[in-house]
């Protein structure tokens, strides 16, 4: 029963991540980028990470892909909705895909005493791994938090409209626009 | 549902993961490969996780995708610069260096 | 315990050019004097160092080390042998000479002159070091100034493109100032990485586990590696040296680096490729040695006449004193290749003597150039009646250059032919003789051309004759030539038991 | 004093006064004192002489003063210093006489110079005088050569006085060339000996064999200075030098030193009878082709440059015969009558201001001490009987009589009668008959310091002969002389070659030359050896230079030149890699990867 749960999800998600790759139109590729994440969360879920699973779709699915839309739309010409993609070195790209996987999977199948253990160790609950989080790695957990926070600010700024009298879409929020010379083109 | 399956699936996702990074030309769909990339590793963190104990394996799955959340914040905001720029978001646009 | 005279030697004109650095660019007087005096005092301590040498003991004086990297056995260690004190008498003569010859320089002096004292604080360490990879550091630190001093402060000048490569004019200009600079460069740093290879084949085929010449010297290498090595050291130092097929880049060089440049390197940097050769390639490697001497020699044969040839052809002042330099380079790669103790007597004496004529010559073209501002002799002509003191010491440094007795330059070529003569080479010793002939037929042909005939030319007749600093230079060499013509032994006495002490076991290793 | 201490002096003095008027060029830019200094050191280097000469007639054996001078593991190779015997005593006061006779009559003779260039002139005569006695008093053949090769450069330096001339500029060059051509063989010879014998001594027995090369190769060297036949060429064009270096250089002493070497190292080519008959051969054959030449020209010095190449042909003959003493009294008197003829000689041109003889004319009622001086020498040069010549020549043709089938006797008969013609020539057309022109009008007589050395010299060169037997005592061999039929067969043809010199030029002023002296004269004008030398340097050395230089900046240089640029070429071909599209650098990478992965499975 486990393991036809697995092949659905395993297959729902490559299919999807396919689907990512090769859709024309970017915005289905994004919203096959979520179901992939779906797929995976569930996998997530059946390997006894449950925690991670609601993170996953929460966080990944909910924050990621809006962003990754609105990201779409800002950087979209006006109205062409045609197929943008041309994409021109499919044949090498697949080439280095294909080569990579199959070392490594022959590497997977090669290598036996993966499955060693035949009773599956006691599942990490949320609480222990929020301990684990808090006291053993608690170091890297502030040091990402810290990233977080610069990554988002530096955004910001690389992003920041730099001519006040810019597009007419001007983000209300950047009332305070600081005279800085136009960048040099 | 083993350890190797896991793992090949893992290798399947990245490997189109991978596939997406390399012939894609808009930087959105780039980013979007990358996204992918990320998963099948966080994937493979978590079966680990699960077939050897310990709760490493999950630690590294949040580490990861909070990395790949800023990632993904920062990938967009040079896009926006690309497009503000070349009014495209095509990559080989930003070739300046070259000349 | 550890004397401090060498390092003092060696670290005299690196403080100077220390000093210099910090002196105000404005102070144009304070840089000259400051380097005047790191000059001096490094000619005065190669002249303690001579004197003081125990020629009786003979063998390795005036120790110092200092331990510079323990773990790889690299050592600063300096010490004096027989050959170290002439070849830094000469070094000091010529950089004072070469000090006073700049005196009038006018563009960037600052730079000019720290430039020009590294790169003799370079040539002081080589000559007294005794550690090989520091042998190597003092060896580089010698050559890289040159890229800077000639081609910032060099001079341009025009050669026609013609013959099968004549498509490389496209690419770049020949006889340009930054092409003679990068061409020296480059070939001397082809040369000394083949020196590396050899010095870090050498390092670890010894199992001394130290860089010191001593033990280097002592360890046993199997034949081949000495076969294989040695052409790696004689080329490498060879091209520094003149040596045929690599020195072309002398030519240029010289002609296009300022005079004071060109008298430090015709004048002590060659010297330094053939001290190389004999002191690392030919001691650490006696069997090589013995095998590769015959094409050594041959090589050596062809340089002297083939630079004589060269030179006689030449029609710009300062390529032919820097073929003449070739062709006597070949003269010391002779004496060199003869393995006897006259011939390296000989080679070395050599060193000195052409280190002196050529800084004479050189500071003599420096003057006509900076006068008439041309090179090209056959517009000079009859500048004796306006420059009978340049003409004189010219006429000095062509007779020495031509062998004359009483002259440093007939001692050495005496000797290295004798060495030829006993070690049975004839083939070398008479293209050497047939040299020394040719070199008198273009050395004074070209004083004919510029000093002697009717008075010179409306454009040249205001030409002044040397004045107060220019006549120092002009003495100290001119006496310096005659002297040591008059009386060898001077330099002779501690040159013997050197080239005896090196030799000794070379002779062992080949009667073996 | 010792005699090597006296010597010494006749080094030092020279030696202080060259080394005083190079050190202080005011004292040698205001002329007079430069000459003053030198005249003073010629006088002091003569005493000594004339002392080591009356030392060694006392007592003739030999004695050195030497001080190592080059040492190889800590060997002596070769000492410098003063060695006195019979040949070194005589040479030395005969080179000192004659050269301080030269420099008084360079006082009138050059009164006219400015003061810089009168005081160089002096200077280079001190050096000169130096570099001839380092020459005469060496120890051993390396200071000899030494000397040999200072006195060529003086030499050089002397013929190139007047270097504002071109073609003294060209007449010094091309002195120096031959010579130093020639010096290749004293120095292979040189190394040769030292290598058989571990000595640059001349007493050395040597194997056969290496006898003979290095006697040929120091003969070779001779044949250079001597200018023997065919290396002769530089002489007549020293003629540019002022008359007074002619005098010294050119006729007396420098020329000399070639036949001085051979006396010298007389023990060496004692063991190599090849060298010797190919010196008597060459020796003849030169005296007599000089002399032909010398027939011709009308350049007084010329005359006299020809003369001494045929002069010196008989000395190298009389050692050729294997005759030391033959070779070197000749050496001996024709140091003082050549120089007495070149002084002559010099005060006629002074007077005239032209070499032509044919400017020249009557000259010996106006001038009668330069005529009376000219005449001695003649005399003497031809060999007339009584005159110091005869007794020189005598001794030459006596050793060179039986040798050969007697055919270099014949030659030198004829050179014999030859000189006497050449000279009757110049005497009839220089100094007797009507004056040509109103500046042999003008000529007066000079002044006291050219007469002075013209009466001294003149003195010399009649009385000579007595000198014949204290000079063989000096090398321990018996002379006497008596007129046997080879001596009066000599002062015939000298006698008969003036009269027939007076018949043919006495009368008529202008006539003709006689039809062999035309066809002589046709043939010296062609100058072929001179032309030979002059391909030789031109075509060979020149263009073999120009060749080599070519191919060492257009082929050596061009490879070294392509090196560069295909490196600069394969550099612009490599840029072509870098498109700039980060994508090909990501493709490039996983490739990169996706091997290393490849590999790794596979290892």
């Amino acid at each position: 029963m486990e393991s036809l749960g697995f092949g659905i999800l395993a297959g729902c998600a490559l299919m999807s991540a396919f689907a990512v790759v090769r859709s024309a139109n970017l915005v289905h590729a994004v919203l096959w980028l979520g179901v992939t994440l779906v797929a995976t969360a569930g996998l997530y879920a059946m390997l006894g990470a449950s925690f991670l699973a609601s993170v996953q779709v929460l966080l990944y699915v909910g924050g990621v892909v809006t962003l990754m839309i609105f990201g779409l739309m800002m950087t979209r010409r006006h109205g062409d909705s045609g197929p943008q993609i041309e994409d021109v070195r499919s044949a090498p790209a697949a080439l280095a895909a294909i080569i990579l996987f199959g070392a490594t999977a022959w590497a997977v199948v090669s290598t036996d005493g993966l499955d060693a253990p035949v009773t599956p160790p006691p599942a990490v609950g949320p609480a222990a791994l929020g301990r684990a989080l808090v006291r053993d790695h608690v170091l890297a957990f502030e040091t990402i938090s810290m990233l977080l926070l610069v990554a988002i600010v530096g955004a910001i700024v690389i992003a920041r409209r730099k001519d006040p009298g810019g597009a007419a879409a001007a983000a209300p929020a950047s009332a305070a626009s600081v005279a800085v010379p136009k960048a040099a083109e | 549902m083993s350890l190797a399956s896991c793992l090949l699936l893992a290798a399947a996702l990245f490997c189109v993961g991978l596939y997406g990074l390399l012939a894609r030309r808009q930087i959105v769909a780039i980013l979007l490969s990358i996204e992918l990339m990320a998963n099948a590793a966080n994937l493979v963190f978590v079966a680990f996780g699960h077939y050897r104990g310990g709760a490493l394996g999950q630690v590294f799955a949040v580490f990861s995708i909070a990395l790949t959340v800023a990632e993904v914040a920062v990938g967009l905001a040079l896009a926006m610069l690309l497009y503000r720029r070349h009014g495209d978001s095509r990559v080989e646009l930003a070739s300046e260096m070259k000349r | 315990m550890n004397e401090h005279l060498l390092s003092v030697i060696v670290g005299a004109p690196a403080a100077a050019a220390l000093v210099v650095m910090l002196l105000p660019s404005s102070a144009r007087l304070g840089i000259r004097l400051a380097s005047l005096l790191g000059a001096a005092v490094s000619l005065a301590g190669s002249v303690a160092a001579l004197v003081g040498y125990d020629k009786a003991r003979g063998g390795l004086q005036r120790a110092e080390d200092y331990p510079l990297v323990p773990a790889l056995g690299v050592h600063l260690r300096f010490a004096l042998d027989g050959w170290g004190g002439p070849l830094l008498l000469l070094t000091g003569i010529i950089i004072v000479a070469g000090v006073l010859a700049s005196w009038t320089l006018g563009k960037r002096d600052k730079e000019f002159f720290v430039l020009l004292l590294v790169l003799v604080s370079g040539v002081f360490g080589v000559f007294v070091s005794q550690d090989l990879l520091v042998f190597f550091l003092f060896y580089e630190i010698a050559v890289l100034p040159m890229y800077l001093l000639i081609g910032i402060w060099g001079a341009s000048h025009e050669v026609r493109a013609a013959g099968p490569f004549a498509f490389v004019w496209k690419r770049f200009k020949v006889g340009d100032k930054q092409y003679a600079a990068m061409k020296l460069t480059l070939m001397l740093l082809v040369g000394s990485a083949a020196i590396l290879v050899a010095i870090f084949a050498l390092y670890l085929q010894s199992g001394a586990h130290s860089f010191d010449l001593g033990d280097l010297a002592a360890a046993r290498y199997p034949r081949a590696l000495q076969i294989a090595a040695f052409p790696l050291l004689w080329l490498g130092f060879g091209t520094l040296a003149g040596v045929f097929p690599f020195h072309t880049w002398s030519p240029d060089g010289h002609a296009s680096a300022p005079t004071a440049v060109s008298m430090l390197h015709a004048g002590v940097l060659m010297k330094l490729g053939a001290f190389g050769v004999m002191r690392v390639g030919m001691v650490l490697l006696p069997e090589g040695t013995r095998f590769w001497v015959p094409v050594v020699g041959a090589v050596a044969a062809i340089n002297v006449l083939y630079g004589a040839f060269c030179a006689m052809s030449q029609t710009d002042l300062k390529y032919i004193v820097a073929y003449s330099s070739v062709s006597h380079m070949g003269v010391v790669m002779l004496g060199a290749a003869t393995l006897t103790a006259a011939g390296w007597n000989g080679a070395v004496f050599q060193m000195v003597a052409h280190g002196i004529m050529t800084g004479l010559f050189f500071a003599l073209v420096g003057l006509v150039y900076e006068r008439a501002h041309t090179r090209a002799i056959a517009r000079m002509g009859g500048f004796g009646t306006v420059m009978p003191g340049v003409a004189a010491f010219f006429t000095l440094a062509c007779l020495s250059s031509l062998g004359l007795p009483g002259t440093a330059g007939f001692v050495s070529e005496f000797l290295v032919f004798l060495g030829a003569w006993q070690g049975g080479h004839l083939f070398w010793a008479i293209p050497g003789i047939l040299g020394a002939f040719v070199t008198a037929i273009y050395v004074l042909k070209a004083t004919r051309a510029i000093f002697w005939g009717p008075g010179p030319s409306e454009a040249f007749h205001d030409l002044a004759d040397a004045r107060r600093t220019e006549w120092g230079a002009l003495l100290i060499l001119g006496t310096g030539l005659v002297v040591l013509g008059f009386w060898p032994r001077l330099l002779l006495d501690p040159i013997d038991p050197g080239s005896v002490h090196h030799l000794a076991r070379i002779l062992a290793e080949v009667a073996r | 004093m010792t005699p090597t201490t006296l010597a010494l002096t006749t080094l030092v003095a020279p030696a202080s006064a060259a080394l005083v008027l190079a050190v202080v060029p005011g004292l040698r830019s205001r002329g007079w004192p430069a000459a003053a200094l030198c005249i003073l050191a010629s006088v002091v280097s003569l005493g000594a002489a004339l002392g080591v000469l009356s030392g060694c007639l006392a007592d003739p054996t030999p004695s050195v003063l030497a001080v190592p001078w080059l040492r190889t593991s800590s060997v002596t190779v070769a000492e410098i210093g003063v060695r006195v015997d019979g040949v070194v005593a005589s040479m030395l006061s005969v080179v000192t006489l004659v050269a301080l006779s030269v420099q008084v009559f360079s006082l009138g003779y050059m009164h006219d110079e400015p003061r810089p260039a009168f005081g160089r002139y002096f200077a280079y005569h001190a050096l000169f005088l130096l570099s001839m006695d380092v020459l005469v008093v060496a120890p051993n053949l390396l200071q000899l050569f030494a000397g040999w090769e200072l006195v060529g450069v003086t030499s050089y330096l002397l013929i190139g006085f007047y270097y504002r001339k071109p073609s003294a500029a060209r007449a010094a060059v091309k002195a120096f060339w031959v010579t130093k051509f020639a010096d290749m063989g004293f120095l292979a010879g040189l190394l040769t000996l030292f290598v058989a014998s571990g000595s640059f001594g001349w007493d050395a027995h040597l194997a056969p064999g290496t006898a003979t090369v290095v006697t040929l190769l120091l003969f070779f060297a001779v044949v250079g200075k001597s200018a023997q036949f065919p290396l002769h060429v530089w002489l007549p064009d020293a003629m540019e030098g002022p008359t007074p270096v002619s005098a010294l250089l050119h006729a007396a002493t420098m020329v000399a030193a070639g036949v001085f070497l051979v006396v010298r190292a007389d023990p060496l080519f004692a063991q190599a009878e090849a060298t010797r008959t190919v010196m008597l051969v060459l020796g003849a054959a030169t005296a007599l082709f000089a002399a032909l030449l010398a027939l011709v020209q009308t350049d007084i010095k010329k005359v006299l440059a020809y003369s001494t190449c045929s002069q010196l042909g008989y000395m190298v003959a009389a050692l050729g015969a294997g005759s030391m003493i033959g070779g070197f009294f000749h050496l001996t008197t024709h140091a003082f009558f050549k120089a007495l003829l070149f002084l002559a000689a010099g005060s006629a041109i002074h007077a005239v201001h032209s070499n032509e003889i044919g400017d020249m004319g009557g000259l010996a009622r106006r001038m009668p001490v330069t005529g009376g001086a000219f005449v001695v020498g003649a005399l003497a040069l031809a060999g007339v009987p009584g005159f110091s010549g005869f007794f020189s020549k005598d001794l030459v043709l006596e050793a060179v009589e039986g040798k050969l089938a007697s055919l270099p006797w014949a030659a030198l008969l004829a050179t014999a009668f030859l000189t006497a013609f050449y000279m009757g020539r110049v005497v009839v057309v220089a100094f007797f008959g009507a004056p040509t022109g109103e500046k042999a009008e003008r000529a007066h007589e000079p002044g006291w310091s050219m007469r002075g050395p013209l009466v001294v010299l003149g003195v010399l060169a009649a009385g000579g002969g007595v000198f014949a037997a204290p000079f063989a005592h000096l090398y321990g061999r018996e002379y006497h002389f008596e007129m046997g039929v080879g001596p009066s067969l000599a002062a015939a043809l000298a006698i008969g070659g003036f009269g027939a010199a007076y018949l043919v030029f006495g009368r008529a002023k202008g006539a003709p030359l006689p039809a062999p002296l035309a066809l002589v004269d046709r043939v010296a004008k062609t100058s072929i050896v001179n032309r030979v030398y002059e391909v030789g340097y031109r075509r060979v050395a020149l263009a073999l230079a120009d060749g080599l230089a070519w191919i060492d900046r257009y082929i050596v240089d061009g490879l070294i030149n392509l090196l560069g640029y295909g490196t600069l070429e394969a550099g612009a071909r490599a840029r072509a890699v870098q498109t700039g599209l980060a994508p090909d650098y990501v493709l490039a990478a996983m490739l990169g990867v996706a091997g290393l992965a490849v590999w790794a499975v596979l290892r």
